[in-house]
């Protein structure tokens, strides 16, 4: 997917500013940001924010196109929506976030080893796959994402939990073979390719 | 009339007055030494019962001086104001009951005090007399304003539009001064979201169109002397010829020089045709008229602009800059960006600035210049490097790195510089050696006089901060120190077009109040409505010059004799020239050295051996005296051996009141005046310095009296020191003790 | 006369999921009020907040919109109701967007009509969530009138989170102090703890499962605040803000050393228990950390 | 009962403050007859509860006092206090206003003798303190209020305490059946000079004001300062009355806001520069504990502002951080607000402890001018626009704009004018 990446730099040359704004969910508001920094001392994560909203605003002005869109920050972000609802200027900070991080995840160059992307690629996938989210197996796979030992460790690390949960009946061992879905996933699936083709066309990426 | 005097004393007996004092006595006082023919007292002399009993003794009685011993002189002043009469107040109650314990051993000195008081108030207006309007008004009331720009052409037309007749002088020959150069202007009203039309050439027509409002093009003012309300100025034309005309009052809006942009070089200024300041670009703009904005260099349209900000400004460290922001830059840098995003929203224009500052309603033009994709970038610009191509090296103060941007064009946003002519100050600098002679000589000659004013303290308005010509209040902008003269527009302070037109309405309605105040022979502020004017003897005058060096306002020139010459229509009635007079011979009706003098001396002193010492207080009447009020309606306790004068102004304090305390016994005089030095609060500029001068040399006089030098001190009070004001007075009392009596008591 | 509304329940409070206790309260508090909640049939997966990433835009908002479209076909003219703090904003977040862009409204109709469903999008519904409803259509005092067993001598604290709260919230409440917690507390009779400082405070989300240690951190905060200020037990309307404040205290005890044994509730439990519910109604048996004293009250 | 001549050639100035005490003496001592409107008991509005203005750190007191003296020396003003506007109807030239005034209980016989304070024994919050303090519910509104007159606050009418003032007063000044009365003023301008009020601090919710003693607006604490104010001069936090002395002011707070006010009120970055004087005036220059810190998105201290903008920033005890805040928690041990945020210029964290927290409060305009008459021009924050629609009917200080002092006596001197202008048609003088 890289090759649409290529693409991008190609079609927007030194100006990320644009690209944002014509890619980017809510993207046309990054113009807006008056670098108050309201939003950066209102993320609950903020210390692990390499580049806090308002600066990342600020390098898109600067069009530091590469650290910005290879940068693990946005992937931070809780959706707690602190930074919108104080945002002196309404910017959709939330959203924005999450524009540039799928924009990036899409291109190819977010950070490959991120747990917060990769764990957002198999719940989506779990979740659409029988329209409905199957928590056993969404935590079984987050497990085994780094492979069966790192998985066998995380899961005993997480039994206590697991346990408690299956006591509770707040996990069903059965869905593992059983999990009911949706009636119409056909429906579904023909809905979510083409929004997904649709979404492509308009922001002209291959997918 | 002011001849056949008729003294009346009136006591009041009411908040208390009657139950803390032997009123009986005080009438006594007032009949025996206050040599009061009428003498009545009143339960409660301010109902409209005691006024009327006053009222009635000055139309049917013929009294024609009226002490009221009973409030403070701030209190129930509706009440007690009576026309064409003295008056005096004796301050019994803020001044005597108030600020002494209701106890048996201060009945005595309490009383004392009274007693004092009521033999001041009598003697302050056996001295005074009614003061009648200066009969050498002028009552011309044609409006004279210079310079034609936005401000001098709307405070043309709001003077017409009230019914005055307007003359407006322009250097140029044509009417619009920096507005007319403006492509568009920046919003005022809703919506602020774009530039707007100048709408100057409609005004221009409006103020040609009218009637009231002559205009004189390609002219200056070579002369102008005379006072308000009988100003009389030359009008030199390019033609070499001159006219003169009467006038009555006259605004300055000469505005401002844009900053000399070639003290840049280092932002790439004369290196590159493409680095412009802001007033080129409206040039461009102009040229383009709403197309695509060609750089000069090659023609080729724009695609790039820097706007660099605070270029020469907001830079105390370095002379040849600017210290002061001019306001204006930030929003006219926002409406330049949009005239290029509005012909092409894909050209970059990026504004490179310090404190982006958009006051008020400029904050929805900000929003706006975002919306249109205008990017800002708060860094600090290191310099312009010309090779081909611009590029602006900076320090991103964000993203905490030095880069650098390139651009086609760069527009310099250099600030206004106050077209206020002379420095008179600087001018009359006092010079040392020959070389420094020379240098004021050269000093003098530096810069053209706007208005060649032939007063004797120089051509021009004085000048304060950074060349402006402002008034240095911030409740009173329009207290120029020179009557009848108000600047206004950007000569008076860094200021856009908004600004500019409301300033310039206010100081036509000055410009008004001061013809129709000088035709009724009336002071104006801060002592606005006083009709009492300096007057002279002449054949005492030794013609030192002090009160016509010393006058704040530049009111005193001197005749052919060198005789100081009164014009009193420009004298703000300080009388800080009675002050400064070694022989005495300038005097009001209703203040004079002898008002004072004779208060003073009425005053009863103790001989040393009862040990009451008496310490005199001359107190500013605007902050130290109301202090003293407010000490009193707070129950402030203070020495009861202290007696008040209230004073117009310390600079009116002539050092005779104190060699004459000093001989009749006093132990301790205190001056009491508003602060001095930069950020001087005196309304009549320097009094307080000058009377502070005054007493420094006053040490050998008491020398002479072989006295102690801490007897005479100068304080600076402020209105608000309600406690402190109490306290020097007790310090004072307590100094009496330590160093002994006055040896000066008969 | 019920009052009926269109009900989203969302996967988590699905049989054996992980907020089916949550599920239960909510029906028996719903009895009590006599409240009909009519499910949307074959309603799907709102994507949550991390679906982005994966989803993108209009994947994502074409998940939500299938809901609406399948409400407004099959529960017309009813305001859709979520319990699921994300569940509720997915939607209504849709929902605003979809009525703002007519670009995106066009396109998410035509990824619609593969699902067959877009003659059916009309967007003319309210997007609501169970404590709106109880706020905005019973009221407290609607809410207190059938308590039978007052929660007394219990000292809650309303924990709200986010998403319940921001960027839409409850109409009146202040996003970064909201009451309605604390006043539902007090209308079931039990003691809020209204200093609580850490009412608003993240859990950390979906985060909680990519980057525990920084999540856990947060729920660490959301914790010891309330032990600090005396609570006894946490309220909270969002399923996520539920499992992670409680299931995660093992683990934060193990590294922290700390002793937290706080139960954490549904506002749907308090209110069962205070309707008179027995403990299984009341879903107590879903909670990790046992509501002790919500289950004596039950037991009574 | 108030009788008052009024003329199609008077001017009605509404609101006694700076503003309109300065239209009023301005258009007066150009001859002009005017009725000033007040709704308080006395003149001076906002700026006489300022301790200092800047930039010359002088006290307004000083100001208000020559300008009290020009209008007790002037025979042309006619001063009504609790008046309020009611209706204005009418066109240029010729206008009627319908003017309620509230009873004061108190009539012009009162010499300000305080008898009746001493006796009374009620007390009410103090207005003029913000209500940070009591006062007598007799009292004299402040030292230099004009007209001098006490006011008996209406509820302690019909009380023994009432009746013990009445007893007091030796000069049938308090009629406690005083009613409230309705005049009909026919006159030719408007100049509605009707001021500003501090923007709601408790709408802004991360900043905790309801919530946290420590977090103050800046114009409380201007009262602070004042000898006569609620602290008696000293910065005392009002959480446990310790000596504030680490102070953080938090610029635009509600100003350059969507959630709030969109403007920018101007003078709050001046007034926190100021503000941040008063620390070193209080504890001195050199003080190793006592600071201010400033946080700021832009310093606004426009044209010679700029020289006041560097007195400041030279000095020891204050520290510049660009940065809006973004919420503030308390600390539970000591009550000091602990502010959270980031400093934008290289993106630094903090949380810092401090004592106090002022709160650079915006300025929302107090016109409501539409509720009195119609078709005079607003701008979206309700400021009153120059605009022709308007009549004869003009604003003046801060009901027009966001103005600083100086400003504001500027356009009040203009709007005098632009009334005079409309006075001067009806009377012919100007043709």
């Amino acid at each position: 997917m890289s090759n649409s990446n290529a693409a991008m730099v190609e079609k927007y040359r030194n100006n990320f500013l644009k690209e944002v704004e014509a890619n980017v969910e809510e993207g046309d508001w990054v113009k807006m940001c008056m670098q108050c920094g309201v939003c950066a001392g209102s993320c609950p994560l903020g210390n692990a924010w390499d580049h806090p909203p308002q600066e990342i605003f600020m390098m898109i002005r600067a069009g530091k196109r590469e650290d910005v869109l290879t940068s693990d920050s946005m992937w931070m972000c809780t959706s707690c929506y602190n930074c919108i609802v104080r945002c002196p200027r309404e910017l959709p900070i939330t959203h924005i976030m999450h524009g540039l991080a799928n924009y990036a995840h899409r291109l190819g160059i977010a950070p490959k080893m991120n747990p917060t992307r990769r764990f957002a690629k198999i719940f989506w996938d779990n979740v659409t796959k029988t329209g409905r989210a199957n928590e056993l197996k969404l935590s079984i796979s987050l497990y085994f994402m780094d492979g069966i030992v790192a998985g066998i460790k995380q899961g005993l690390e997480m039994l206590p939990m697991g346990l408690d949960m299956l006591k509770t009946k707040r996990l069903d061992p059965m869905c593992l073979i059983s999990h009911t879905g949706i009636k119409d996933t056909k429906g579904l699936h023909a809905m979510l390719k083409k929004a997904r083709e649709i979404e492509d066309k308009r922001k002209g990426l291959a997918s | 009339m002011a001849d056949e005097k008729k003294l009346a004393a009136y006591i009041c007996k009411g908040c208390g007055l009657g139950d803390r004092l032997d009123t009986p006595q005080l009438m006594t006082i007032a009949e025996r030494e206050g040599k009061c023919q009428v003498v009545k007292e009143h339960d409660f002399l301010c109902s409209a019962e005691g006024v009327a009993m006053i009222r009635a003794d000055i139309e049917s009685d013929g009294v024609t001086h009226v002490a009221i011993c009973a409030c403070s002189r701030r209190a129930k002043v509706e009440a007690f104001n009576f026309n064409n009469v003295a008056v005096s107040r004796g301050n019994l109650r803020e001044g005597v009951i108030w600020s002494q314990p209701d106890t048996e051993e201060r009945r005595e000195v309490t009383q004392e005090m009274a007693d004092d008081y009521v033999r001041m108030a009598c003697a302050e207006i056996k001295a005074m007399r009614v003061p009648e309007p200066n009969p050498n008004h002028g009552s011309n009331k044609r409006i004279l304003i210079v310079g034609g720009g936005i401000s001098g052409m709307t405070a043309a037309l709001e003077s017409a539009k009230a019914g005055y007749e307007v003359l407006l002088v322009e250097k140029t020959g044509v009417l619009g001064g920096w507005a007319a150069k403006l492509y568009k202007r920046v919003p005022d009203v809703e919506p602020f979201d774009g530039p707007v039309d100048t709408g100057i050439d409609a005004l221009i027509d409006v103020v040609n169109g009218n009637s009231k409002i002559s205009v004189h093009l390609n002219s200056t003012l070579s002369r102008t002397s005379g006072a308000p309300g009988q100003f009389s100025v030359d009008i030199s034309q390019e033609s070499g010829a001159t006219i003169t005309e009467n006038i009555g009052a006259i605004i300055q809006a000469s505005g401002s020089e844009v900053f000399d942009a070639t003290k840049l070089d280092n932002l790439g200024y004369g290196k590159s045709p493409d680095v412009i300041d802001q007033v080129q670009l409206e040039e461009l703009a102009k040229a383009a008229n709403g197309g695509a904005i060609k750089r000069p260099s090659d023609g080729k349209e724009v695609t790039s602009v820097a706007f660099v900000q605070c270029a020469g400004q907001r830079n105390p460290f370095d002379d040849n800059m600017l210290d002061y922001c001019s306001g204006h830059c930030c929003n006219t840098a926002m409406k330049q960006a949009m005239y290029f995003k509005d012909a092409n929203p894909e050209v970059d224009t990026n504004i490179l600035y310090h404190d982006l500052r958009t006051p008020g309603n400029g904050e929805d033009f900000y929003r706006s210049a975002q919306q249109k994709g205008v990017t800002f970038t708060k860094g600090f610009v290191k310099d312009v490097v010309v090779n081909g191509s611009l590029n602006v090296n900076f320090k991103d103060a964000i993203l905490d790195e030095v880069t650098s941007m390139e651009a086609d064009l760069v527009v310099l946003a250099t600030g206004q510089v106050p077209n206020s002519g002379v420095d008179i100050e600087a001018a009359a600098a006092p010079v040392e050696d020959e070389k420094g002679d020379e240098q004021t000589v050269a000093a003098k000659e530096e810069g053209v006089s706007v208005l060649n004013l032939t007063y004797r303290q120089g051509k021009d308005l004085p000048h304060l901060s950074h060349g402006f010509a402002d008034s240095h209040f911030i409740c009173f902008p329009y207290e120029s120190r020179r009557t009848g003269i108000y600047p206004c527009g950007p000569v008076r302070r860094p200021m856009d077009i908004s600004q500019a037109i409301e300033d310039a309405t206010g100081a036509a309605l000055k410009a008004i109040q001061a013809v129709e105040n000088a035709e009724l022979g009336r002071a104006a502020h801060p002592r606005s409505g006083d009709l009492s004017f300096p007057s002279f003897r002449k054949e005492g005058c030794t013609q030192c010059k002090r009160c016509t060096v010393e006058c704040p306002f530049g009111a005193i020139d001197e005749d052919e004799e060198r005789y100081p010459q009164f014009n009193e229509g420009r004298c703000r009635r300080c009388g800080t020239c009675m002050g400064a007079c070694p022989v005495r011979v300038i005097s009001f009706d209703n203040y004079s050295v002898e008002t004072v003098g004779s208060q003073l001396k009425a005053v009863d002193v103790p001989d040393e051996f009862e040990e009451k010492p008496r310490v005199l207080v001359l107190a500013c009447e605007n902050d130290a005296y109301p202090a003293l009020d407010m000490a009193g309606m707070n129950r402030r306790e203070y020495s009861a051996f202290v007696r008040v004068i209230p004073v117009r102004c310390l600079g009116s304090v002539n050092t005779i009141w104190v060699s004459d305390a000093m001989n009749s016994g006093y132990d301790a005089v205190l001056l009491m005046g508003c602060k001095r030095g930069d950020e001087y609060q005196c309304h009549f500029v320097k009094g307080s310095e000058i009377a502070h001068t005054r007493m420094s040399k006053i040490g050998d006089t008491l020398e002479q009296l072989n006295l102690e030098a801490e007897r005479v001190q100068t304080f600076e009070i402020a209105i608000t020191d309600v406690d402190r004001v109490p306290q020097l007075i007790d310090e004072a009392v307590k100094m009496v003790d330590e160093i002994g009596m006055s040896p000066f008591k008969f | 006369m019920a009052k009926e509304y269109s009900f989203y329940p969302g996967c988590s409070s699905e049989r054996k999921a992980s907020a089916v206790n949550y599920m239960t309260s909510v029906e028996s508090m719903c009895k009590t009020l006599d409240v009909k909640l009519n499910e949307i049939p074959d309603w799907n997966c709102c994507g949550a907040s991390i679906g982005y990433a994966e989803g993108g835009e209009l994947p994502r908002h074409s998940l939500n919109a299938r809901n609406i479209a399948l409400s407004e076909k099959n529960n017309p003219g009813q305001d859709i109701v979520a319990t699921c703090a994300a569940c509720w904003l997915g939607t209504k977040e849709t929902h605003e967007r979809l009525s703002k862009s007519d670009q995106l409204l066009a396109d998410t109709k035509e990824a619609l009509k593969e699902a067959g469903l877009d003659m059916d999008y009309k967007g003319e519904v309210n997007i609501r969530h169970m404590v709106e409803v109880l706020i905005e259509d019973f009221g407290y005092d609607e809410l207190g009138k059938p308590v039978k067993k007052p929660l007394e001598g219990i000292k809650i604290a309303g924990y709200v989170g986010c998403q319940t709260n921001r960027p839409f919230g409850v109409d009146g409440e202040s996003f970064e102090n909201p009451k309605y917690l604390d006043k539902l507390v007090e209308t079931m009779g039990a003691e809020p703890v209204e200093k609580y400082d850490q009412k608003v405070t993240c859990c950390g989300g979906a985060l909680a499962f990519s980057e525990p240690e920084k999540s856990q951190n947060q729920i660490k905060k959301i914790i010891e605040s309330a032990y600090d200020h005396g609570a006894e037990m946490i309220v909270t309307p969002c399923p996520v803000c539920q499992l992670n404040v409680e299931v995660y205290q093992g683990m934060i005890n193990k590294k922290y050393g700390t002793k937290f044994k706080m139960p954490v509730t549904y506002y749907s439990q308090l209110m069962a228990v205070a309707y008179g519910h027995n403990a299984k109604e009341s879903g107590l048996d879903g909670n990790i950390v046992r509501a002790t004293q919500l289950e004596e009250i039950a037991c009574k | 009962m108030t009788d008052v001549v009024a003329t199609n050639e008077t001017i009605l100035v509404v609101g006694g403050g700076i503003s309109g005490m300065t239209a009023a003496i301005e258009a007066a001592e150009c001859g002009k007859n005017i009725i000033l409107l007040e709704k308080s008991p006395a003149l001076g509005g906002r700026v006489s509860q300022l301790y200092k203005y800047f930039p010359k750190l002088c006290f307004p007191t000083c100001g208000l006092e020559i300008n009290q003296r020009r209008m007790k020396a002037n025979q042309r003003i006619t001063v009504l206090t609790m008046a309020q506007v009611e209706k204005i109807e009418g066109e240029t030239g010729n206008y009627n206003a319908t003017v309620k005034i509230a009873s004061r209980y108190v009539n012009e016989n009162c010499t300000a003798c305080g008898a009746c304070s001493e006796t009374v024994e009620a007390e009410i919050d103090n207005p003029f303190n913000y209500n940070m303090n009591k006062i007598k519910a007799a009292y004299l509104p402040h030292n230099m209020a004009h007209p001098q007159r006490y006011v008996i606050d209406p509820s302690i009418i019909g009380t023994a305490d009432a009746d013990k003032a009445k007893e007091a007063c030796n000069y049938g000044a308090i009629d406690l059946d005083m009613q409230e009365e309705t005049l009909n003023l026919n006159v030719g301008a408007i100049i509605w000079a009707t001021g500003w009020k501090p923007y709601d601090a408790a709408k802004i919710q991360p900043y905790g004001y309801d919530r946290y003693d420590n977090v103050i607006t800046s114009v409380e604490f201007e009262r602070m300062m004042d000898k006569f104010g609620p602290t008696g001069g000293k910065l005392l936090r009002p959480s446990d009355g310790k000596e504030a002395k680490n102070i953080a002011f938090i610029q635009c707070a509600g100003s350059r806001d969507r959630n709030h006010l969109t403007h920018c009120s101007r003078i709050c970055c001046m007034a926190s520069l100021k503000q941040a004087t008063y620390i070193s005036e209080q504890y001195g220059e050199d003080a190793e504990d006592a600071k201010a810190t400033i946080y700021y998105i832009d310093i606004r201290a426009i044209d010679r502002f700029e020289d006041f903008f560097k007195m400041v920033r030279d000095k020891k005890t204050v520290e510049f951080v660009k940065s809006k805040v973004a919420n503030i928690v308390e600390n539970q041990e000591n009550g000091n607000p602990i502010l959270h945020g980031v400093n934008t210029e290289g993106y630094h964290r903090y949380a810092n402890e401090h004592d106090l927290v002022v709160l650079a409060i915006g300025m929302e305009p107090n016109a409501n001018i539409g509720e009195v008459t119609s078709g005079v021009s607003t701008d979206a924050s309700g400021f009153i626009q120059v605009h022709e629609d308007n009549g004869g009917i003009f604003g003046a200080g801060c009901a027009s704009n966001a103005l600083d002092v100086n400003r504001a006596v500027q356009n009040s001197t203009a709007s005098a004018l632009r009334a005079i202008q409309v006075v001067n048609k009806v009377s012919g003088a100007e043709a």
